[in-house]
């Protein structure tokens, strides 16, 4: 089933297996990319927000009298003024009800309270700073245990008599007895709490829009750093009408422009959004906001929050026989994720990983705290971090508890390659795989045997050196329409595609990029079906105007589901050129052959007629009966998820007297199905990885117990700078996804799903003779540090 | 993150600053390379009413070794001294901590003289200077007085400089046979904050003795001090773990930290004691292998 | 955050209480109190300004005497905002000792910071926050024995 | 509201404008000058995406006042390129996949050619540590520092290396 790397097409044509340079960058290395804070149109006015100090707190009153009277300051926009129009609370994506502004009540330290209208970002600065609110304390909320006693105030309130409760949801996977009954006669039985902590996308580039509402056309135009353009549109469009405003569908523009990572950060709609619609509508003129980054850090969509409890049973020589899970997910004061509708807690039931489990069983409670909204995003959008890290955890405990090497108790325990296409006890079908392929050349490449030499060596010197390894299965692609929505919306995704008369192609996307390359990768796509080059193929994302409609790109699904959209979109304009070479050649289609971007004639391969000749007789010479053009769209409904996998090893040092990690090493072999762009694939692994190492070992937003957050700026919010960093070495299988149609499976959040528990594993693995069995990420020193003092090695 | 309105001059001359800050007294702060400052003023934590750029002011900025001192101008960048051809050649102690402040942007503004008046209770520089028994220069109208490090960081963002001083510059002990210097410190990650550090002096005679060392440390209290008990401890000891151990565990005795994102009461303390015996064991390397 | 201690005031005990009882005498002990405005014997409002060097804020703090138990036992409520920041303290301030003096006043607070004070400033707050109550209850001490 | 009047070169253009003097040079070139290719990411002074040369030495520009940079010269990545021919950094960082979203881009060039006028010949570890205070959160760094290795190489071959300006800073 595994395949190798061979490019269909010559270098020119820069089809599939090409590490093509990417069309987007001469834009990028010359300082004019256009990001949402370089758009500026006449006469905007700048939108800047009050928030609150307090986590919980009423607002008694709120004094815009002094900031009023500040030279440039326009507006002071509350939440009672915001009441008047219905827009005091808007839907998020999971179907929960979020603040624009609060009229009585603060849910999290630096929520909107209040919105300044100004006419420059300095006006509306000091006017937020002259803004006078007055709060009353109240109890602060933090802990998601604590929430769910009795004793806890109720935080939500609005949610009527019956939900008067922190507890948002329940939701479960798997069979609960047979898991019981499988653990209870195991005869290895482990258990651990483990924690996933709350962290930020922090992309380099905040959030921001430009709302630019037209009364005299009624035209709303918003210039925004999203994702989900077309979502985002359509929820817009259900608030307005929601609000009985006059602003509908048809007359929204969503423009994307340039988005400086986005990671699913800029997935959701923020408060800051609505108000500056909101702003724009009431003003009449343009209004600009521009997230800063403590703003970014403090108020934004977060990731994770995940207090899990997992047990394992096994046999005695290893072979693991059942999983139990039971999860309390912190969401904040409202659960914003964007997870599909039927799935509140995201493809966590994905948790039994790389193996071949008999019985397992999941469950998971959202519950309310004092925060701002929890478990959106880090480069994973739906749990399979969560799930990963959990799984590659529980399976590392088990090796070391019955003495048997980490990499041989998952070879024994792997799905085994002619297992796929594999059903899991939790409901999902895996479409491919070869796992043990992966930690064969992962184990190769790393020098696996010989680095455990060196570790027995130096644990008997007393140095602490460790090896861990994760062969993580990832989920992406969603989804399959009949399981798979957001607020409704079925998450297929679409492309457009028209070739004009001299051979030059327009293919326009329903997905975002935000530096994935697609402008490149998706072109290579249609030079790969249709054998146009790369360089004739222009792609479009990002204006709903003119893009068709798509869900967006997040949860690694651009390539998995537009990827298919547009290799079909391509292929049906392929037959289309079929029939007209068959005009042209006076031949009958069925007698044709495609070849190298030209159809032929069977058996005489120098009657043909190549892809651009063909496009140019389509609006010059179609044959009578036929529409004249060479344009196709394609909506597509993929038929499952794909599910890329890898096997990755870190090798960590200790030093003993800080309880410092360093990752001296770190192997990652991934498959991710066949290969649009090497470059670009490895390119995101690299990113990938970093965007594990950063929870494994730096990032965590932590709050106090009064709920202020103690990481909002990047003096506290730790992402890795290119010395923390290790030099990634990748290596790849491929293993192409049987249903897709050019067999790809998606990169682009693998790698941050797979490394933060080989990263953990390889701490745990140093320190296991001290008795270690777990230590929550992010692992920072001085909780090695505690380790090694108790232990009397420090 | 927008500053609040400022006023802003650039006087052209040390008098005429000091003019400045005599007539807008309560008002005007220096402003060096602003590195430290700046980013206060954007968060709106620091509000000063008029900045007064030290930028043209002339004859603040020379590295120079004197008979008796190293003398470092106050608007020496950290880059400025860290690639300064004396202090590279027989200051490693400076080499550390100059290379290992911020990152390299800010090394490239940020000057010796605008962090030690800064005063964060983290910062590098007053670790290395309490250690060196450094001076500090500060000019008034009134003319120049040197002030002893070890009197000089008062408390968190204060000094026993005077509103109405500019400092000028700093005097390092000028170093002789058997003496050298070490920083170390441990931070989250690259630019960050120092969690802990410990810059450490050790004067060693033809004997092996310790006869004479400073140990400061930074990160771990209101502000830098000097580990005077530590360095008691090591007052006639001959180098090694032994009494480098004893010096760590005086030093962190001295510290007063607080539990925060950085890590707990506890963990501080041992990193002070850890640190004080990584520098000591530098300082001492650098100490036998200098002859004057 | 919780702070606590005692201080030895060289003054009879109902001087102390009543001093603890007058807005002006035991606001001016208040860290960087600017002024007071005394809404009822029980409710005063200071302005003061709080920081540390350079660094400081301009905080609106209304204060409530929560609880006067004449003449040993007095707590004191503070809820003080700043853009962006907030403090509410509660101060408990119990004496004992012979009547004509001195006077022990064993003390307590609970102090909360909200906002980007906590946020940003985590690694300075508490050590500063403790300074602060240490100055105003030696203030305390030494307004009273200076009397 | 006085403003202060602030002359300055940029890119080789005699540039000036009246501006609050709390206003910061990060602003000024972009929403004054119009030069939107120096980004700000953090507002801290750590993540470096507002990185542009004053007077030969790299600076953030997010942390620095318009009205300190008046009489100098600064360099940004709008400067780079030579007419149509890209600055080799930028070529580097386009062949070697050196960027994804692009937005920490400019500011990690514009670290990166300060870096390489320092030292020419950097190692890997050298040039990690020479753009440790430019945070990415797309790239993982590895094709950063190909690029930057790339470049330097071909610099030097060409020695087209530009001195760098060291008319500040040589006063030790």
């Amino acid at each position: 089933m595994t395949t190798e790397l061979h490019p269909q097409t010559t270098p020119e044509v820069g089809g599939m297996g090409h590490s093509v340079k990417r069309k987007e960058d001469p834009r990028f290395i010359q300082g004019k990319g256009e990001y949402i804070e370089d758009v500026n149109l006449p006469g905007q006015l700048w939108l800047d927000i009050v928030r609150s100090p307090y986590a919980h707190a009423k607002i008694k009153s709120i004094d815009a009298t002094e900031a009023l009277k500040i030279p440039g300051v326009a507006a002071v926009v509350t939440g009672k003024d915001l009441e008047g129009y219905k827009l005091h609370w808007m839907p998020t994506l999971a179907g929960d009800m979020q603040m624009v502004l609060p009229v009585d009540t603060v849910m999290y330290q630096s929520q909107e309270v209040a919105a300044v209208i100004a006419t420059s970002r300095y006006a509306a600065a000091d006017g937020v700073a002259a803004v006078e609110v007055d709060y009353e304390p109240l109890p602060v909320v933090v802990d998601p245990k604590k929430a769910l006693q009795p004793d806890a105030p109720v935080l939500r309130t609005d949610r009527g008599p019956d939900k008067q409760t922190n507890h948002i949801w329940h939701w479960e996977s798997g069979d609960a007895a047979a898991a019981d009954e499988a653990l209870a006669n195991a005869d290895v039985r482990i258990a651990e709490d483990i924690y996933i902590p709350r962290i930020h996308v922090a992309s380099i580039e905040t959030c921001g829009i430009v709302a630019d509402w037209n009364p005299i056309r009624q035209q709303l135009t918003m210039h925004l750093t999203t994702q989900a353009p077309h979502a985002i549109r359509t929820v817009v469009a259900l608030v307005a009408a929601g609000a009985g405003l006059p602003i509908y569908e048809h007359n929204i523009r969503v423009k994307t422009h340039d988005i400086g990572g986005g990671f699913g950060g800029k997935v959701p709609v923020y408060p800051g959004y609505v108000l500056a619609v909101a702003a724009s509508f009431l003003t009449g003129k343009p209004v600009k906001w521009i997230e800063d980054r403590s703003e970014n850090l403090q108020a934004d969509s977060f990731a994770r929050d995940y207090h899990i409890h997992a047990e394992m049973g096994a046999t005695k020589d290893g072979k693991i026989q059942a999983l139990k899970v039971r999860t309390i997910a912190d969401h904040g004061y409202t659960d914003a994720a964007a997870d599909p509708s039927k799935f509140p807690a995201g493809l966590f039931n994905v948790i039994t990983g790389s193996y071949d489990f008999p019985n397992a069983f999941v469950e998971v409670d959202g519950v309310y705290t004092n925060k701002p909204p929890g478990g959106v995003a880090y480069r994973c959008s739906f749990r399979v971090t969560e799930a990963v890290h959990a799984i590659e955890r529980m399976v590392d405990i088990l090796a070391h508890d019955i003495g048997k090497d980490p990499a041989q108790l998952r070879m024994e325990n792997f799905i085994q390659p002619e297992q796929f296409p594999y059903h899991t006890p939790t409901g999902w079908e895996y479409d491919s795989g070869d796992y043990p392929k992966a930690l064969q050349k992962a184990l190769d490449l790393i020098g696996y045997d010989e680095l455990r030499k060196e570790q027995a060596e130096k644990r008997a010197r007393g140095e602490l050196m460790g090896i861990g390894i994760s062969s993580f299965t990832e989920i992406v692609g969603a989804g399959p329409s009949h399981d798979f929505d957001i607020l409704g919306l079925k998450m297929f995704d679409s492309c457009e595609i028209r070739v004009h008369p001299t051979g030059k192609v327009l293919a326009r996307l329903g997905v975002q990029s935000q530096g994935q390359g697609h402008e490149t990768t998706f072109a290579q796509i249609i030079a790969e079906e249709l054998g146009f080059p790369v360089a004739d193929i222009k792609i479009e994302e990002g204006d709903t105007d003119t893009a068709p409609y798509g869900l967006g790109t997040y949860a690694s699904r651009s390539t998995p589901v537009a990827g298919a959209a547009t290799a079909i979109a391509a292929r049906k304009i392929k037959e289309k050129a079929r029939l007209l070479a068959a005009h042209l050649l006076e031949a009958s289609p069925d007698d044709l052959e495609w070849t190298n971007g030209r159809w032929s004639v069977k058996g005489s391969p120098d009657r043909f007629k190549t892809i651009q000749e063909i496009a140019f007789a389509a609006y010059t010479n179609h044959p009578q009966g036929m529409e004249a053009g060479l344009e196709a769209v394609d909506y597509y409904d993929p038929p499952n998820l794909t599910f890329p996998f890898g096997s990755y090893i870190a090798v960590v040092d200790i030093d003993k007297g800080t309880g410092e990690v360093t990752v001296r090493r770190f192997v990652a072999v991934d498959d991710c199905g066949n290969i649009i762009n090497p470059m670009i694939v490895d390119g995101q692994i690299h990113g990938g990885l970093t965007m594990g190492l950063a929870p494994a070992l730096y990032e965590q937003i932590t709050y106090d117990e009064l709920g202020n957050n103690l990481a909002g700026t990047f003096m506290d919010y730790l992402l890795p700078t290119a010395v923390e960093t290790p030099a990634w070495e990748l290596e790849k299988t491929i293993t192409p996804s049987p249903h897709h149609p050019i067999g790809a499976k998606g990169v682009g959040e693998s790698a941050t799903v797979g490394a933060p528990p080989a990263i953990a594993n390889a701490v745990v693995d140093a320190l296991w003779h001290l008795g270690v069995r777990n230590i929550d990420i992010p692992i920072t020193p001085p909780k090695v540090w505690r380790i090694l003092h108790d232990k009397g090695i420090s | 993150m927008i500053p609040a309105q400022l006023d802003y001059v650039r006087p052209a001359s040390l008098d005429e600053a000091l003019r400045i800050l005599v007539d807008r007294e309560g008002e005007a702060k220096l402003l060096s390379g602003g590195y430290s400052l700046i980013p206060l003023i954007k968060l709106r934590l620091a509000q000063p009413a008029l900045l007064v750029d030290l930028q043209s002011v002339p004859g603040l900025d020379a590295i120079a070794e004197t008979d008796d001192a190293l003398v470092i101008g106050a608007r020496a960048t950290h880059r400025d001294i860290h690639e300064s051809a004396v202090i590279r050649d027989r200051y490693p102690g400076i080499v550390d901590v100059a290379g290992g402040i911020g990152d390299p942007q800010v090394r490239n503004w940020g000057t010796i003289g605008g962090s030690v008046a800064h005063a964060d209770p983290a910062s590098d520089w007053p670790a290395f200077l309490l250690a060196a028994n450094a001076t500090i220069v500060c000019r008034g109208q009134g003319g120049e007085r040197e002030v002893p490090a070890r009197h000089f960081f008062v408390d968190t963002f204060t000094t026993a400089i005077e509103p109405t001083e500019v400092l000028t510059g700093i005097r390092i002990p000028r170093r002789a046979a058997g003496v050298g210097g070490a920083y170390q410190k441990l931070e989250r990650k690259v630019g960050d904050f120092a969690t802990a550090g410990v810059a450490a002096i050790v004067r060693i005679d033809a004997g092996g003795t310790i006869v004479g060392s400073g140990i400061g440390v930074t990160g771990v209290s209101a502000s830098p001090y000097a580990a005077v008990d530590a360095e008691s401890a090591l007052a006639g000891k001959r180098p090694g773990d032994d009494a480098f151990r004893a010096a760590g565990q005086a030093a962190a005795a001295m510290s007063q930290p607080v539990s925060d994102v950085r890590g707990p009461v506890d963990y501080k303390r041992a990193m002070v004691a850890e640190l004080t015996v990584r520098a000591l064991r530098r300082a001492t390397e650098r100490a036998l292998a200098f002859n004057g | 955050m919780q702070f606590q201690g005692t201080v030895q005031i060289d003054a009879p005990r109902d001087k102390v209480w009543a001093f603890l009882l007058d807005p002006n005498q035991v606001g001016s002990c208040g860290p960087g109190v600017e002024s007071i405005e005394v809404i009822d014997e029980d409710h005063f409002r200071a302005k003061a300004k709080v920081g540390v060097g350079f660094i400081s804020a301009r905080f609106t703090v209304d204060m409530t005497m929560a609880e006067k138990t004449p003449p040993d036992l007095a707590v004191l409520k503070a809820h003080g905002q700043a853009p962006g920041s907030a403090v509410d303290a509660t101060a408990r301030m119990e004496l004992s000792g012979p009547d004509a003096g001195p006077t022990q006043m064993d003390w307590s607070a609970d102090v909360a910071i909200s906002g980007t004070l906590a946020s940003v400033g985590a690694r300075m707050i508490e050590g500063t926050a403790n300074k602060m109550i240490g100055q105003t209850f030696d203030c305390i001490r030494s307004k009273l024995a200076g009397a | 509201m006085t403003t202060q009047h602030v002359s300055l070169t940029v890119n080789g253009q005699p540039m000036e404008a009246d501006v609050e003097p709390r206003l910061l040079l990060v602003h000024l070139l972009r929403d004054v000058f119009g030069l939107t290719g120096t980004h700000v990411g953090c507002d801290t002074s750590n993540c470096g995406a507002c990185t542009v040369h004053v007077d030969g030495r790299s600076a953030k520009s997010c942390t620095v006042l318009a009205v300190q940079a008046s009489g100098s010269e600064i360099r940004t990545i709008e400067g780079m390129a030579d007419g149509a021919t890209l600055h080799p950094l930028q070529q580097a960082f386009w062949d070697q996949h050196g960027l994804q979203c692009g937005f920490c881009t400019p500011g990690m060039i514009m670290q990166s050619a300060w870096l390489l006028e320092q030292n020419p010949h950097p190692t890997d570890d050298e040039v990690r540590e020479g753009i440790s205070g430019n945070l990415c959160r797309c790239t993982g760094y590895v094709n950063i520092v190909k690029a930057v290795q790339q470049a330097a190489g071909q610099l030097s071959a060409s020695e087209s290396a530009p001195v760098a300006a060291a008319a500040t800073v040589d006063a030790s």
